[in-house]
């Protein structure tokens, strides 16, 4: 079972990323569950979402605390929401960001990407959930960037899917070529 | 149906729920007299013909009046109408114009030939009746309806009595009372005129009773110093001459005073003017309305110019200077005193007006038959005189003198008589509570003011024409209250929050006491007074 | 078909598929997005010939359910916590009047302290209120419990409360198998109910009773709904038969077969329980679960079949009533007698049920207390 | 004759339903209200009316209350018609419930009545109310105003007028009755939600109820009908007195007669002849103290005011007709 965590704000599409994580997870073929950190959502406080890809179906209900992989869409909140605890060794965080991110866990594979930067020049507007699952795709290779473009379209449609996509493959191929 | 027990209910099963046990107070439908019925001196159930008239059911109308008065043409326009004066609607926006009312379908029985229902050939006895004036007339009548064969004598020309010979013709036109008469001879009495009364004991042998209904004929004198030379006619008098179209009658003037307060008075003063007067003037002790005269023809007297002199009685004349006593009057105490102030009026002549006595020469030699000092024959109870089966009433006997009295008289001897020849008793049926206008609810009436009817006329004897024609019969009729009796506007049946009221094909009403809880709201918002609350 | 779909929009699917003909609600966390995904199949169509009614409180909310239901028409509304509480005279009112109301209660606790997460609180507060009351697994189970629930509904003139927990169910993205209309539609029949509001044949619904016959009215009920019991088995037989998949009904047996301590659960804290069980018993412990899920009308006889091998029960309950303890718990005792049964009071007001302290909680041993509060912190207790 | 009675033997026109040996009856006889009840009398009234405005073709739903419990409890029912009791606070949106249930079925022949007392209308389910005239749902909503919670025993409501006497606002050294500050007018409200009509009606003045029951069942959209229901029990009169006191009630102007549609009075009853509130007051034990010897004028004219502000604003001297 892969396990990832989401950390980021209210109006970041967090818990959209999860949801279409899952979705592309499904896509797959495989099994996968996505949640949110339960609670009022307001906008600019820090939010957290989950998702769980398997082969077999899940069972398991309680939040993820050892993540094999955490995405972290605004770096201001690593501290507040101790964005890289609990992530098994040799686990991946990627973090949306301008300037290089440390980690004290040496063995955590901290890669950043300038997914608002991205968005803005794709999508128009800071959202950077499509850009770090196209880089997500790249990097862990759990799901396909095919599936990341078909949940895409699945929950958006026209010009917004479009944007999106384009923002994704954009990541997925910097990633890919190890553009970070 | 599979239904939720207790919870989901068929439709309508209170219905098993009697809830009259709850009741302490029953509702009852009453009948209340009305004031008009109970002031009627006839008895005329004015009310029920009312009824009918608004459903513009007028020949029910007319025999509800015929049961109580053969002469509606004619009263409809003599009447005192002692049942205006007691509607209770005059309390608030005018009586209804029930002498009018009973004029118009009087009218309408003539136009359309209506005749009396001629009842079964009842073998009955032999009656004679002196005098074919309202009171004989009528009696005539009401034994003729209870199977007795009837025979009236008159010494006049023509039937009628003071009908004919006390109402000057513009107000009651012949016609009318020929047409009245004429109804009463097609219904089977025999009427013989110009008849002298020589041996009225012989006449008793021959029938099986008498009514004497010889009337007033003689006028009052009054307690008036009259200086000789002065020009002094009696209103009576003046009227059969006029009837009889006498050439001789007596010289009026151009100034006239008349003197009285009732119908009489009115008709002496107008019958003045059409004789040529040009002044005349009416002198009447207390208050215009005081005065007996109907309304209408007090109202129409004015119209014409007559002058009406109240609070004044006349102390003397003196050829023509008359000398009149102006007077003081407390209603309340019914005390009438002189004031001390004196008036001096000019007349040409002085009509009096002032009531009739019997004539008591006519029965001087007959042993049985007695004339009291108040000039009227002596009766018992039963209206019989000493003689046995020789009745006597009508203006004869009473002090009461209108038309509508005699018929009454007629009505009522009617019933002694035959009660005398069956050898039983009259038994007189109790009397309702009269309603007072307290019990009524006035509130449930639309506000619709008497229309008093003045047509402007050409000062004749020709009669004009007011009677109401089938409309507005039926618009003035509706003005009824309908005091005491249920007139079927449906407040108790659509008020009762029980919808304990059963209300029939044929509109009328009936409590199912199952469900009354004797709330009492129907008899509160009866308009009428027909509903009382009893207790159980 | 199979799709990743929110718990909240597979529940919507699945209402949408039984035709509703009167959809109601009013917004409360967690249990908006039921609505709201409701809300949009009728505006789109996919949900057509339905009302969908945006009331004014859950009073109304439920209310206008009664008013279409007792109409004769197939309605739904869904609530969580406060607005049970406040729709809570309605809620008696609909299983007195028999109206086979579906609901959906997004499971969340029930204040004050105000508190918007899960746990069973709020279903607790209407166990006694005449409803049959469902508790889902996961998201597949709770759409198929709706679309069973409209037809127990119906076929037993009670009114049906589906229990989903709130955000862990309403609010996870799952897998889940949605039928086609047809499959529904040959499953659930078009609602005609004998009794309505019916201008043809009028009658008064909902008569003051007095004590002459209250108590028959509620024995009544009692036994239908006890009765029911068989026709909840036997829809949920007949579901398996159409859909070829095992839901509903009363409860959910897992690794049961020799198992020493039996694990009771409502809801989705079953899985968790399962991973642990799974942990546990590969390590050589004897340990089952069975998840009810079916809670009223209470399955007793079923649950003691059920329990009869187990030397000890662990109850595992969301919900507690202050001054005596998990309701679920002394329920069990009705249904299973001379046993050893703890209570566990666990996720109260949200709090996280993990694997660690369900481990550590399963493989206690000599326990005297008969109740324990998982995951209790000892430190704020203390403080205070 | 008059056109002032219920009916009218010679003439069909202007003669109420109540006057009709076939009108629907929708409320049986067999009911448990009190005697002289002006709720039962009114009920059936404008039930009736709508009855026949709706060929027939009506559901209830009743609010709990007196109404409810006289009129339907087992194994005895009196209506007619299908009727629903719930609650006593929801009665509007069940109401709701029915209009939706029936407009899916694209039965919008039948009309949808919820009716309820002042404890219903004015204080429980004001919510309800309120939202279903806001969402403008196809109900006529008639509330029955005997001004208390009689059903419980004469306590206070929203509807109490100051200075009344009731179970909960007893007089006594320090009050004159009901605070003279508190209350509220629902049909103003109920105009406020600019719904499509709102009348006030009177068993006082049933022609005119049957008129306005006639036209709000036949308007679609949410409807308000406020009757003025006198209470023989509550307010300390004779039974027999219901009608009466009704009539009172509209004739010194404490209760208008008037209609409005979509927020803005178009139209209100005349008063034929003005009477003081006096007249109304003190034929009530409810009113009572007002009218002891030690009692301070002040009460009474404040009523008064209250009766002359009516008569100014609804034009009920002349009536007011925009029609």
């Amino acid at each position: 079972m892969f396990q990832i965590r989401i950390h980021g704000r209210g109006g970041q599409g967090v818990v959209t990323a999860a949801e279409l994580l899952s979705i592309a997870a499904f896509l797959d073929g495989k099994h996968s569950q996505a949640f949110p950190s339960f609670g009022s959502e307001r906008m600019g406080a820090p939010v957290t979402a989950f998702c769980r890809i398997s082969e077999k179906e899940i069972y398991l209900r309680e939040p993820i605390m050892e993540p094999n992989a955490v995405i972290i869409q605004d770096r201001t909140v690593i501290e507040p929401s101790n964005a890289f605890h609990g992530i098994v060794d040799s686990g991946f965080a990627l973090v949306s960001s301008r300037a290089p991110v440390s980690c004290n866990n040496k063995s955590i594979r901290v890669s950043c990407i300038d997914a608002v930067g991205v968005a803005m020049e794709y999508i128009g507007k800071p959202i950077p959930n499509a850009v770090l699952l196209g880089s997500f795709a790249a990097l862990t290779g759990i799901i396909k960037i095919d599936s990341v473009i078909a949940a895409i379209k699945q929950k958006f449609s026209g010009t917004i899917a479009e944007k999106n996509i384009k923002a994704a493959c954009f990541a997925y191929d910097k990633t890919q070529k190890g553009d970070l | 149906m599979n239904k939720p027990f207790a919870v989901v209910l068929d439709a309508s099963t209170s219905l098993c729920n009697k809830t009259g046990s709850w009741r302490t107070k029953r509702p009852e439908y009453i009948t209340r007299l009305p004031p008009c019925n109970s002031a009627c001196p006839a008895g005329e159930n004015i009310q029920q013909w009312l009824y009918f008239a608004i459903e513009g059911k007028f020949f029910d109308a007319w025999k509800v009046m015929v049961e109580r008065n053969p002469f509606p043409a004619v009263i409809g326009r003599v009447c005192y109408s002692m049942c205006e004066k007691a509607c209770n609607r005059a309390i608030t926006d005018g009586a209804v114009n029930i002498n009018l009312l009973e004029r118009s379908i009087g009218d309408l029985a003539i136009a359309k030939g209506w005749e009396f229902e001629k009842n079964a050939n009842y073998p009955g006895k032999k009656i004679l009746i002196i005098g074919a004036g309202p009171s004989g007339l009528s009696a005539a009548y009401f034994l003729k309806k209870l199977g007795h064969e009837v025979t009236i004598y008159d010494n006049h020309k023509k039937p009628g009595g003071m009908m004919r010979y006390g109402v000057p013709r513009y107000r009651l036109p012949n016609n009318v009372l020929d047409t009245e008469i004429k109804r009463i001879v097609n219904f089977g009495v025999k009427i013989i005129c110009d008849k002298k009364i020589d041996d009225i004991c012989a006449a008793i042998k021959e029938f099986d009773a008498v009514y004497i209904a010889v009337g007033a004929s003689i006028a009052l004198k009054p307690d008036v110093k009259i200086e000789s030379g002065s020009n002094i006619v009696d209103a009576v008098g003046l009227f059969q001459k006029l009837e009889n179209e006498d050439k001789d009658l007596p010289y009026l003037g151009q100034t006239v005073l008349v003197c009285g307060g009732g119908n009489t008075a009115i008709d002496a003063a107008r019958s003045s003017l059409r004789l040529g007067a040009k002044n005349v003037k009416i002198i009447y002790r207390r208050t215009i309305d005081d005065m007996p005269a109907n309304e209408n023809e007090i109202g129409e007297a004015l119209a014409e110019g007559i002058e009406i002199l109240c609070l004044r009685t006349i102390s003397k004349v003196d050829k023509n200077k008359i000398f009149v006593d102006k007077m003081n009057y407390d209603r309340e105490a019914s005390i009438l005193s002189k004031s001390g102030e004196l008036e001096i009026l000019y007349a040409d002549s002085v009509i009096f007006a002032i009531g009739q006595s019997v004539d008591k020469d006519m029965f001087s030699n007959i042993e049985g038959i007695n004339v009291s000092e108040n000039g009227v024959i002596e009766v018992d109870e039963n209206m019989m005189t000493e003689i046995p089966g020789v009745f006597a009433g009508g203006d004869a006997i009473s002090g009461k003198r209108t038309v509508t009295h005699a018929i009454a008289w007629g009505k009522k001897a009617s019933n002694y008589i035959d009660a005398y020849l069956r050898s039983t008793k009259v038994t007189k049926p109790p009397k309702n509570e009269v309603i007072t206008f307290k019990r009524l609810n006035v509130a449930y009436y639309t506000k619709n003011p008497r229309k008093n009817v003045f047509i402007p006329m050409d000062i004749s004897f020709k009669e004009k024409d007011t009677s109401y024609s089938g409309k507005k019969i039926i618009e003035e009729a509706s003005r009824c209250f309908s005091c005491g009796n249920c007139f079927h506007c449906d407040n108790c049946y659509g008020y009762c929050p029980d919808g304990t009221i059963i209300k029939h094909k044929d509109g009328s009403l009936e409590f199912n006491y199952d469900y009354c809880k004797g709330c009492g709201i129907c008899a509160s918002e009866c308009p009428c007074g027909a509903i009382k609350m009893i207790e159980e | 078909m199979l799709c990743q779909l929110e718990g909240s929009q597979a529940i919507a699917r699945a209402i949408a598929l039984c035709r509703p003909k009167v959809v109601c609600a009013y917004p409360i966390t967690p249990q908006t997005h039921i609505v709201e995904g409701l809300g949009e199949l009728v505006r789109s169509g996919e949900l057509s010939e339905c009302e969908f009614i945006n009331v004014e409180s859950e009073m109304a909310a439920l209310s206008v359910a009664i008013g279409s239901e007792a109409a004769g028409v197939r309605s739904y509304t869904a609530t969580s916590s406060q607005g049970l509480l406040y729709m809570m005279e309605a809620v008696y009112n609909a299983s007195g009047m028999e109206l086979p109301i579906v609901m959906t209660l997004g499971n969340r606790t029930i204040g004050a302290p105000i508190n918007i997460w899960n746990d069973h609180s709020d279903a607790m507060s209407a166990r006694d209120a005449g409803w049959m009351m469902f508790f889902a697994e996961t998201n597949q189970e709770a759409l198929d419990l709706h679309i069973q629930a409209f037809k127990i509904a119906e076929k037993t003139k009670n009114p049906v409360m589906i229990c989903v927990d709130g955000f862990i169910l309403t609010h996870a993205y799952e897998r889940v198998d949605i039928p086609s209309q047809e499959e529904v539609d040959k499953f659930l029949p078009f609602y005609s109910p004998e009794v309505c509001l019916d201008i043809e044949e009028p009658l008064a619904m909902g008569a003051m009773v007095s004590p002459d016959y209250f108590m028959e009215v509620r024995y009544i009920a009692h036994i239908k709904q006890m009765k029911a019991i068989e026709t909840i088995g036997s829809i949920s037989e007949e579901f398996f038969q159409k859909f070829k998949r095992k839901s509903g009904g009363f409860l959910r047996e897992y690794e049961i077969d020799g198992a020493e301590t039996v694990i009771v659960s409502m809801g989705s804290v079953a899985g968790t329980i399962k991973e642990v069980i799974d942990e546990l018993n590969a390590n050589g412990e004897k340990i089952g679960l069975l998840s009810l899920i079916c809670y009223r009308p209470f399955p007793a006889d079923i649950l003691n079949k059920a329990l009869k091998n187990a030397k000890k029960i662990i109850v595992v309950e969301k919900a507690f009533a202050i001054g005596i303890g998990g309701f679920l718990s002394r329920e069990i005792e009705l249904a299973i007698k001379d046993k050893e049964i703890v209570s566990v009071i666990a996720g109260i007001g949200g709090r996280n049920i993990t694997r660690s302290m369900l481990k550590e909680c399963f493989l206690q041993k000599n326990n005297n207390q008969s109740t324990k509060f998982l995951g209790l912190n000892e430190g704020i207790i203390e403080a205070q | 004759m008059s056109s002032l009675t219920l009916g009218n033997r010679i003439k069909s026109e202007n003669v109420t339903i109540q006057a009709s040996r076939l009108r629907p009856n929708t409320i049986s006889s067999g009911h448990r209200a009190c005697q002289g009840c002006g709720e039962a009398l009114a009920a059936r009234c404008a039930i009736d009316a709508a009855y026949e405005a709706a060929n027939g073709k009506i559901i209830l739903v009743n609010a709990t209350g007196c109404l409810e419990v006289f009129s339907c409890a087992t194994p005895e029912n009196a209506w007619k018609i299908p009727w629903i009791h719930s609650l006593f606070g929801n009665a509007p949106a069940v109401a709701s419930g029915v209009a939706a249930a029936l407009s899916n079925q694209k039965r919008n022949d039948i009309r949808i009545i919820a009716q309820g007392g002042d404890g219903s209308t004015y204080d429980i389910g004001m919510g309800c109310l309120s939202g279903m005239f806001e969402r403008n749902d196809d109900v006529l909503y008639i509330c029955y105003d005997n001004q208390a919670y009689m059903n419980t025993g004469v306590q206070r409501s929203g509807a109490t007028l100051p200075f009344t006497r009731t179970a909960t606002t007893l007089p006594n050294s320090k009050y004159m009755g009901n605070d003279p500050q508190t209350g509220k007018n629902v049909p103003q409200i109920a105009m406020a939600h600019g719904i499509p009509y709102v009348a006030t009606a009177s068993i006082g003045h049933i022609h005119d109820l049957e008129q306005k029951i006639a036209k709000a069942v036949q308007i679609n959209g949410a409807r308000y009908v406020h009757i003025h229901v006198p209470c023989p029990l509550g307010w300390g009169f004779e039974p027999s007195k219901t009608v009466k006191i009704a009539k009172l009630a509209i004739k010194c102007g404490l209760f208008p007669l008037f209609e409005a549609e979509n927020g803005k009075v178009t139209k209100s009853t005349p008063i034929d002849e003005v009477i003081a509130v006096d007249d109304y007051l003190k034929a009530q034990r409810r009113f009572a103290h007002l009218f002891s010897k030690s009692a301070s004028p002040d009460p009474l004219s404040f009523l008064q005011k209250i009766a002359d502000k009516n008569i100014e604003k609804y034009g009920l001297k002349k009536g007011i007709s925009n029609e």
